[in-house]
């Protein structure tokens, strides 16, 4: 399984802060995000077409190319605005 | 020193003093103390704020800023460092955000909070929220000029001082 | 405002919490706030530090100080600054100075506070005089590094940033 | 009449911490200095010939060229080091 995890108005716009998705399907990040942008324009906008997408995998700094592996949480948010 | 919290994200708000107090506690070879504090203004983007809410990534964040510690830990000569991040719901004039760093001498100190407290702002996962006065939000958008003040870290050593 | 003592040449130990919420008293558009405490030392140049007795010239340093805490706030934008130099007798890990500033962005307040430390080290009239544990005493050497320091400021405007 | 103020290791070299002078004589700092090196060999060295000295006329940084006029008060110290 792969936890996927969503912040700030990424988790607004798409009504989610979290969610479990097979591990089998996907190899990588970019993969992740292809077959969630299936789920709708809301959904292609804010993840698969957006240049402020950031994202991140067990806590680490990561990339569409990021491999994955059972159990991997992957995390999507919007540029950071702390401090 | 081995159990002073280099790090916390916490909803409660902190004591310059007394975190200043820890900072320092069992070093004598201290000449100076250089702390930064983020405070909520009440005015943004020229709209009045009522309340800053401040979102976080459990784990990561605090990950990110033991990582941004460490790296000034490499950079510099310091004998001690801090950072505390409140999260929830803020006010203006509340503090957010807390950087400080000991060193021997001063120019360590002043480098490496200022290092600090540019990664932070690029690199540590927070989100703030502001709400107005007529209760309408936004999302604070991400600054290009905070990108830029972390880059030009990323230029080789130099001696130089900005002017 | 016009109360708000800016400069402050005491005996006294000073509170770091009381003076920043002073500095901060009434400005509302304050982002940042930058402090420096530089401490005694038990070491110098190699010897153990008993006493650090700090002599000043009444009158010059306080005049010496507001012209310092002016050119930062001509050079840059803030909201407010301080600054509190103690006199007299301390011992290893006493607080002696304090700058502190406020801005609406932190590049103004990391800046200034720096700015108003290197030129204090080198333009206030103070001298500090140290006692060893057998007793002997030794005026302090001013340091060519804290002229450098103060040096780097003269050059012209630009954005570089130390690395 | 013109204050003399002596600080931190002048002071105690010297063996005062101030005094006064008239001020008829002296049209420039480097005029006292000049007077105050015929006390002798101590007085010579820490003030006349020292590189370090530093000079305050009237709480300002002056120097040997600058001009002097009655109730001016002037002191003499090394290079400072508080901070």
């Amino acid at each position: 399984m792969l936890e996927i995890l969503y912040f700030a108005n990424f988790r607004e716009v798409l009504g989610q802060s979290q969610e479990t998705l097979p591990s089998d399907n996907f190899k990588t990040v970019g993969c992740v995000l292809n077959a969630l942008a299936e789920r709708g324009e809301q959904w292609k906008m804010a993840l698969a077409e957006n240049n402020n997408l950031q994202i991140a995998v067990n806590h680490d700094v990561a990339d569409r190319a990021t491999a994955l592996k059972a159990g991997d949480e992957i995390a999507f948010f919007p540029p950071v605005t702390g401090g | 020193m081995s159990e002073f919290p280099f790090v916390k994200v916490q909803k409660e708000d902190f004591d310059l003093t007394t975190e200043i107090n820890a900072l320092r506690k069992g070093h004598k070879d201290i000449g100076a103390v250089v702390s930064f504090v983020g405070t909520v203004r009440d005015i943004n983007e020229g709209d009045d704020i009522s309340v800053l809410k401040l979102e976080h990534y459990p784990g990561m964040t605090e990950k990110a800023l033991e990582t941004i510690r460490l790296q000034a830990h490499e950079r510099w000569s310091l004998q001690s460092s801090m950072i505390i991040h409140r999260i929830g719901e803020m006010m203006p004039c509340d503090q957010i955000v807390l950087v400080a760093v000991s060193s021997r001498h001063r120019e360590a100190a002043f480098e490496a909070a200022h290092f600090i407290m540019d990664y932070l702002k690029t690199n540590a996962p927070f989100w703030k929220k502001e709400t107005f006065p007529n209760g309408e939000t936004r999302w604070v958008d991400a600054r290009i000029s905070d990108k830029e003040a972390e880059a030009r870290w990323h230029q080789p050593l130099n001696k130089e001082k900005p002017a």
